[in-house]
């Protein structure tokens, strides 16, 4: 397999774990992060999609690995089964697409907390009703859910109907603006070349340092790539905390959690709410990269692909999530050399990722909690023993 | 300016040999609408083999990339098409939702598209300086069909759009152009038609309508049209290019399908370039949108062959382009609209699609 | 409003006819939901062939010129065609279970898993169709084979029109021998499988399977045999959905089983996941119902009426019209 | 022990309870109490009503008439997670655990019910959410340890043995901290020594101060264990007292103890 | 012998359930396996009908090799199980679950099947009382009794009970040891795992006692419940 971005980062933190010392693990931890900054500048030989942007390639991988993060609460975390998760990703997609330009005219960083907080009521107003509904009930309640989204912008005249919304702007750029065929922004990076050996820095190719254009995608990959991470580790003091095992008691038994105390509904909304406003965020962030947004891009199939993103890497796992979607949205690509045979060959590849790894890419881990839980025990029986 | 982009570090590269020059085609190869892209892609390999059979000492090569249709995936293709230096011309986006999501990214860097079928009526409207099209927008074809239509004693005509781009455009132009002569509209998802199709045939017939028109594709209006004949209604059914392939009177059957009028800005293809295009691709008959992409190529091809082989300068020979093709006189207008925008009425008979006569 | 009562019979009668189109294939997705609790995404490629299968046989007996017949002439080349498509989805559904499916079951792999490797398959499935002319080259693409190819990834028509003709009037309808043929046989083959399934021993073993697979291997029940069975079973009814579907609908695509699929599901769902009886009433109910709804609202709204109808069943009745699972429910 | 039973006064009061499935009447106008502090047994053949009882109490059903009382509130219409909170818990005839998570970890979320902070604290990691988080954890290991589980803290609930798996019931119970636990069937599976074990175990929950509901069918731990005992037979009380007297109510015997054999040690 | 255990190994991943377990099950007899809580009684149960893959060892029945055989086919030659938990089908009417016990019987309509049925009714009045009441709503003990009358369903020649008496009530225990003998009585073969020990010690012919996945002892029932060793930790002093 592949490295990709974002398990590699799930790599040095782990590595990071086992130092025990704390500068040891943050400077691994901040390797790490710098290394998936840079990854669309570095070329790597292998790992780079030789028939398509890169560039655009990982602002895919990192829009994917955001939405499996959020959509792990919701189907790893809580085991609430969502198959119209795309409805959360339109949902954010068109908040930004009528509040920036086609009703209204807002910078579109007033747009995002938005898009999220209404993609979050989107959630809540599905979920109220429907969490009711059991296991794969809920699964084709949600699907549902997320093709009446669609079919209901294709029928509203307001929302642009089929035609979409077009010429969303983009974020502002940071320094000098750009103009044709000058990239603006504050400095320019050079990308490497590996064309020759050794290897060289390619002064001929260069990303501005945050230059919003349709040309260069890399700077809103490090846009996504940052609210990945500020996602990720939410996601992780959520996790870590009784709210995390309030869900994970729930997707076990829910009438046992409900009688140890646990407000089932209440969590499972919680869950469906923050998994929306991921969605609503990554959303968000594809209509500004992309400019142009049409009910055909929320379809049926995005939400399969969403889940299994999920899932193949691990559910319950956010890591595995951000591998599964990073996996999900990069083999297509790295497949294209495959020509018309790609499609058969990634559903190849998932039957063979699911035979081969059941429990996903990285199955959620409860040995290093449990390597916490260690301690205190020999800290208790120690105090026993005095006794 | 122009060629300020065009020249920016593509052309530099690109002087490394004098060939091993690149067209690039960006649509569907696979996904659901696959077959309209591998029709596209056909077309341009008919175009390509003529011309690296006569310069076999510097031949082009085709360099595709396959979006599924999806403007999702178009933009990162896109880049890589631009990042190419080899690649001086484009053929395509195939889809209007593509091209809008790429128009930008393509003027940018002076890279020229020629589209074989992308037909939403905005996409010249954004200042792109590198868009042209081979084929009549979907405003231009509207009210010649309607008018059509109604010289075939068309009164009451219900209107269908298969709620796409394409599909929705011309229908509201076709509705546009007929005025009070509309007793019905509906629309339907493209590609979904089977599961509404007896409705909408209720529908049509409940209406009273003497006519039909769908602003869709075969795949949808053959069913339709065979559905309705099947109910017994005896009404005229029109459709437009997106119907005029011979998969309708497959799907329609020749009974369903007799007397369909399918509008296409477009002269009949010839014999002649149906055979060519059979051996250019394995015995495999042409289809929608095959002989526009051919034009397409064609009209980059001779660009390369008179010499135009940096990015600028073959964008300023289309610009110029202004040659016999296939389905029509290739030239286009400022903004990338081709100018030859005649109609064609073709008329089904006997299971077959008749040589249009252009509509006056 | 107004339409639709004017046109009642009609509606409800192709919303019939539809509807148990999505029947047949929604008791493919009940079968294996009751045995092994999961949504076999892949069964819509498992329908979708099928049509395949119908096509091939008409151009096989007929050749490819396109022609037009009535009910009672094409019955023959109907009745050989429901009998391999039955066969021929069958077929795919065993080999999906056993690519799939039973490694993964045999390791008790948690049950998403399997959904995922539907997924796949179901790529796999569709696309390797999309392809049949590369592989139909393979075999040196000849006249006679470009027939059964047609063109790559466009739609594949049946050659042979079958024109209906009216029966019977019902109201404000002329019910013809194509819709009553369609009702009647998904009737007919529906209730054969519930007798099936209620009456044979092999039915007591689905349910066992479905409560208890451990428990049920201790009574004896082979249950991978069951499982096995399970998806060829709900593969012949995917078969004769297919052969039903072309009858009514004559042209497939490569995608023709994903869109008739989520409605299939849907209907299964709505019926009570599991409960074979559940799914003949889902699938009537949803067909008759979108077309109801389609007809006031306008047709762009059709999958909608479906979705919010689901919606609303699943708050009032939260495991469907007739309950659940095959296990709980009496199928 | 019965000297505790006296004094106190009543927790829980049972009120003319009856519960009916279809033509089965499960329980039929039931009514006991239980007193603050002590040990009762609810004992009966087998289909008498007891699991329906704990039912009933927890909220799991609706009783079809009668009400439940406890410390003064009525139960009816409450959430279940209202009940527990409340201060009732409960352990299950057939397992019920959180089979994925660590032995630690279930014990935790019957912690977590009395906690305050939620989302936000967590999310900020507010000093209160940490306050909170540090004392759940240590509770839920002293209660491990007290069950005689804190070796086995991080093994999945899932891996423990049976009898493992039955300790850590009580000890999420217990991590409820409520007024009231019921024990339904604890000893199901043990031999006769680990029953003695548990019955200490048994007698030191309540010397914490928790009152005890116990189902049981085994009749030393019960006689030995339990200050008062109540008898359901089909549904309906055909008997309460203490342990000697049930031991000698000719009714339990005829329904329920049968003529013991001489030989059953 | 009809059941031959030889050197019988079985694991849970790593962990050893059982190792290296020897013994006989000789046609007529009741014998029983006692010990604590996760000795590997379970295990050496489920290991007996199929449920458990064997690691090492050979397990032989009426004279046949049945060591790789599936579940299935070791219930056509004649071998049923009582599970622990009692794995009734929750969703089945207690009849239909009786029906299950005798999937393999091609004598469904036969006066012998009948019989049978009569009889776990008249074990059970219970079960007949409650014929058309779906198992899952059962009590605890009603669905022991079910998971018994419907492993006797079968006809067995050996049937393996994994703690019948677990969640009786107390008359019912007495009863269920007499119905254990009176099986075994007309001729059907019994492997019994029970923590009520000294019940079952008394009316088997053989005992095994297993300790952390051996076996430690082995002697005829009268003579392990004898034993002070046995007594003190498998049948509990007085309380
Ligand atoms: N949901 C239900 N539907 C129908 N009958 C039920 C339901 N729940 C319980 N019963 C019946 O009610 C009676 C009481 O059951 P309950 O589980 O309370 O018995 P119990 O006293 O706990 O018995 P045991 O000692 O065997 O566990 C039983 O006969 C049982 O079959
Ligand atoms: N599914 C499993 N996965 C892992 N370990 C298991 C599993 N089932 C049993 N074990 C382990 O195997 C050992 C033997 O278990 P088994 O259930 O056979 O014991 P037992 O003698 O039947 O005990 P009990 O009296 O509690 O029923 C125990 O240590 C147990 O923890
Ligand atoms: C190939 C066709 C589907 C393209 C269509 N005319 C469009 O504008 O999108
Ligand atoms: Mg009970
Ligand atoms: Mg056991």
């Amino acid at each position: 397999m592949n490295l990709v971005p974002a398990p590699v980062a799930a790599t040095f933190s782990r590595i990071g774990a086992r130092f025990d010392n704390r500068p040891a693990k943050i400077t691994l931890a901040v390797l790490g992060v710098l290394f998936v900054y840079a990854l669309p500048l570095l070329n790597i030989p292998l790992l780079t999609t030789p028939d398509s942007d890169f560039g655009g390639v990982l602002f895919s991988v990192a829009a994917y690995a955001l939405i499996a993060v959020g959509l792990n609460i919701v189907i790893g975390y809580a085991g609430l089964l969502d198959l119209g998760y795309v409805g959360f990703y339109a949902t954010g997609a068109y908040t930004v697409g009528v509040l920036t330009q086609y009703h209204w005219h807002w910078p579109f960083f007033l747009a995002l907390p938005v898009a999220i907080v209404v993609t979050m009521i989107a959630g809540v107003m599905l979920g109220a009703p429907t969490l009711r509904v059991r296991g794969d009930y809920l699964a084709i309640v949600t699907m549902g859910f997320g093709e009446i989204i669609r079919l209901v912008i294709t029928n509203t005249e307001w929302l642009g109907k089929s035609g979409g919304i077009a010429k969303i702007p983009m974020p502002p750029t940071i320094g000098t603006p750009p103009q044709p065929g000058e990239p603006g922004g504050l400095f320019g990076i050079p990308h490497i070349s590996w064309s020759t050996f050794p290897n060289v820095v390619d002064v001929g190719h260069e990303t501005h340092f945050l230059s919003f254009t349709v040309l260069d995608a890399i700077p809103f990959y490090w846009l996504i790539v940052t609210a990945l991470l500020l996602v990720l580790l939410g996601d992780k003091l959520l996790k870590d905390s009784r709210v995390g095992r309030a869900w994970e008691a729930t997707r076990e038994d829910e009438d046992v959690a409900e009688i140890m105390g646990v407000p089932t509904f209440r969590y499972k909304l919680l869950a469906f709410a923050l998994g929306a406003g991921i969605g609503g965020l990554s959303g968000a962030m594809f209509a500004t990269r992309q400019t142009f947004i049409q009910p055909a891009s929320f379809a049926l199939l995005l939400s399969m692909l969403f889940v299994a993103s999920v899932i193949v890497g691990g559910a319950g796992n956010r890591w595995g999530a951000v591998a599964g979607g990073a996996v999900v949205a990069y083999l297509p690509e790295r497949f294209r050399g495959f020509t018309e045979w790609r499609m058969l060959v990634f559903g190849i590849a998932l039957i063979v990722l699911a035979t081969w790894r059941p429990e996903g890419l990285f199955p959620p881990r409860r040995t290093r909690r449990a390597k916490a839980a260690e301690a205190e025990i020999e800290e208790l029986e120690g105090d026993a023993a005095n006794v | 300016s122009l060629s300020a982009c065009g020249t920016t570090d593509s052309s530099k590269n690109a002087d490394g040999g004098k060939c091993g020059y690149k067209i690039g085609f960006l649509g569907a190869q696979t996904g659901p609408n696959g077959n309209l892209g591998l029709n596209m892609t056909g077309g341009i390999k008919t175009a390509l083999d003529a011309y690296n059979k006569d310069h076999a000492d510097c031949k082009v090569s085709l360099v595709i990339k396959d979006s599924q249709g999806s403007q999702d995936q178009a933009p990162p293709l896109a880049k890589s098409l631009i990042d190419d230096s080899k690649i001086i011309g484009v053929v395509g986006p195939g889809f209007s939702g593509e091209s809008a999501a790429t128009g930008d990214a393509f003027s940018q860097a002076g890279l020229v598209t020629v589209s074989p079928s992308a037909t939403n009526v905005d996409l010249t409207k954004n200042g792109w300086k590198t868009f042209h099209r081979v084929l009549a927008n979907d405003d231009a074809q509207g009210p010649a069909a309607a008018k059509y239509l109604q010289q075939q004693g068309a009164k009451k005509v219900f209107v269908l759009d298969d709620s796409e781009d394409y599909g929705t455009g011309l229908a509201g132009a076709v509705k546009k152009a007929l005025g009070s002569a509309v007793v019905g509209t509906d629309s339907y998802e493209k590609d979904k038609i089977a599961d509404v199709v007896s409705g909408l045939v209720t529908k049509i017939k409940g209406s009273g309508a003497d006519s039909v028109f769908v602003g869709g594709y075969y795949g949808d209006s053959g069913l339709l049209a065979k559905k309705l004949r099947q109910a017994a209604w005896k009404g005229i059914f029109e459709s437009g290019d997106g119907s005029e392939d011979p998969g309708f009177v497959d799907q329609a059957g020749a009974a369903g399908a007799e007397g369909a009028i399918l509008t296409a800005a477009a002269a009949p293809a010839t014999a002649d370039f149906t055979s060519k295009y059979e051996a250019a691709n394995g015995g495999k008959a042409p289809g929608l949108y095959s002989a526009e992409a051919y034009d397409a190529a064609t009209a980059l091809l001779n660009g390369i062959d008179s010499g135009a082989t940096t990015r600028s300068a073959l964008l300023d020979y289309v610009n110029s382009y202004d040659k016999p093709g296939v389905t029509k006189q290739i030239k286009f207008t400022k903004t990338g609209e081709v100018t030859t925008q005649t109609i064609y009425a073709y008329t089904v008979k006997d299971g077959k699609i008749q040589p249009g006569t252009p509509i006056k | 409003m107004e339409f639709l009562l004017h046109h009642f019979f009609e509606l409800t009668i192709s919303g019939l006819a539809l509807g148990s189109i999505y029947a047949l294939v929604a008791l493919g997705y009940t079968l294996v939901y009751g045995v092994l609790q999961l949504i076999n995404f892949a069964h819509s490629e498992v329908f979708m062939y099928g049509t395949f299968a119908v096509a091939w046989v008409f151009v096989f007996i007929g050749g490819k010129e396109s022609s037009s017949s009535g009910l009672m002439a094409a019955l023959p080349t109907l009745l050989l065609a429901l009998v391999v498509a039955m066969l021929v989805s069958g077929g795919v559904a065993l080999a999906l279970e056993r690519i799939a499916y039973r490694s993964l079951m045999k390791r008790n792999a948690p049950k998403l898993i399997a959904l995922i490797s539907a997924i796949g398959a179901s790529f796999a499935l569709s696309e390797a169709m999309g392809l049949r002319d590369k592989f139909a080259g393979w075999f040196g693409l000849d006249d006679n084979l470009a027939n059964y190819v047609s063109k790559p990834r466009d739609i594949y028509t049946l050659p042979v029109t079958v024109n209906p003709h009216g029966l019977f009037t019902l109201g404000d309808y002329r019910v013809t021998d194509v819709d009553v043929l369609v009702i009647v046989s998904a009737l007919l083959m529906m209730v054969g499988l519930d007798q099936f399934i209620r009456r044979t021993r092999f039915g007591r073993g689905i349910r066992a399977v479905a409560q208890d697979p451990e428990s049920a291997m201790l009574m004896g029940v082979n249950s991978t045999r069951v499982v096995q069975l399970t998806f060829f079973v709900g593969g012949l009814m995917a078969g004769a959905a297919a052969t039903l579907y072309m009858l009514n609908i004559g042209f497939t695509r490569q995608d023709a089983g994903f869109l008739l699929g989520v409605k299939a599901f849907t209907a299964a769902v709505m019926g009570g996941i599991g409960n074979l009886r559940g799914a003949l009433l889902g699938g009537l109910v949803l067909g008759v119902a979108e077309n109801w709804g389609a007809a006031v609202l306008g047709t762009g709204w059709h999958d909608v009426v479906a979705f919010v109808l689901l919606i609303l069943i699943l708050l009032f009745r939260p495991s469907g019209l007739l309950g659940d699972a095959l296990g709980k429910a009496r199928a | 022990m019965s000297d505790t039973a006296t004094t106190t006064q009543t927790l829980l009061e049972v009120h003319d309870v009856t519960i009916k499935f279809g033509g089965i009447t499960a329980l039929d106008g039931v009514s006991f109490d239980i007193r603050e502090g002590e040990i009762l047994g609810l004992i009966g053949p087998n289909g008498a009503g007891k699991t329906t009882c704990f039912n009933v109490m927890t909220g799991v059903y609706q009783p079809t008439s009668g009400q439940i009382r406890f410390a003064g509130t009525g139960l009816a219409k409450m959430k279940r997670h209202a009940i527990t909170r409340l201060g009732i818990a409960r352990t299950f005839q057939n397992i019920r655990l959180f089979k994925s998570m660590t032995a630690l970890e279930n014990v935790l979320v019957g912690a977590d019910a009395h906690s305050r902070v939620g989302f936000f604290h967590a999310l900020l990691r507010t000093p209160l959410q940490r306050r909170e988080e540090a004392e759940s954890r240590e509770r839920a290991m002293e209660l491990l340890k007290f069950m005689g589980l804190a070796r086995r803290a991080d093994e999945l609930a899932v891996n423990l043995s049976y009898g493992d798996q039955r300790r850590l019931e009580i000890a999420r119970a217990m991590a409820t901290n409520p007024k009231l636990i019921c024990l339904d069937e604890p000893a199901a599976g043990f031999n006769p020594a680990e029953k003695v074990v548990l019955m200490d175990l048994i007698k030191k929950v309540r010397d914490r101060g928790y009152t005890v509901l116990l189902i049981e069918h085994d009749m030393k731990l019960v006689m030995g264990v339990t200050d008062r005992i109540v008898v359901l037979e089909f549904g309906r009380k055909i008997a309460e007292g203490t342990p000697a007297e049930i031991r000698d109510n000719p009714a339990v015997i005829a329904a329920y103890l049968g003529v013991e054999e001489d030989d059953a040690s | 012998m009809l059941l031959e255990v030889k050197g019988l190994s079985v694991n849970y991943g790593h962990i050893e359930a059982i190792r290296d377990i020897s013994f006989g099950v000789a046609e007529g007899t009741i014998t029983t396996l006692i010990g604590a809580n996760g000795a590997g009684k379970t295990t050496t149960l489920k290991t007996l009908s199929g449920l458990r893959k064997v690691r090492e060892g050979k397990v032989t029945f009426d004279g046949k090799d049945i060591t790789d055989l599936s579940p299935e086919r070791r219930v056509k030659l004649g071998i049923s199980q009582s599970p622990e938990g009692r794995g009734c089908f929750p969703a089945m009417t207690v009849r239909e679950n009786l029906d299950m016990g005798a999937y393999v019987r091609s004598d469904r309509k036969s006066a012998a099947y009948a019989q049978d049925l009569d009889r776990v009714y008249e074990l059970f009045p219970r079960l007949k009382e409650r014929e058309k009441q779906a198992a899952g709503s059962m009590s605890g003990g009603e669905q022991q009794m079910l998971a018994i009358g419907r492993a006797l369903m079968a006809r067995p020649k050996l049937i393996l009970l994994d703690e019948p008496s677990m969640g009786l009530a107390p008359k019912l225990i007495q009863q269920i040891f007499s119905i254990i003998t009176e099986i075994n009585q007309q001729g059907t073969t019994v492997l019994l795992v029970e923590q009520n020990a000294a019940q079952a010690l008394k009316r088997s012919h053989e005992a095994h006692i297993l300790e952390t996945g051996e076996i430690v002892r082995s002697g005829s029932g009268k003579e392990l419940a004898g034993d002070p060793a046995v007594k003190a930790a498998y049948l509990g002093g007085d309380v």
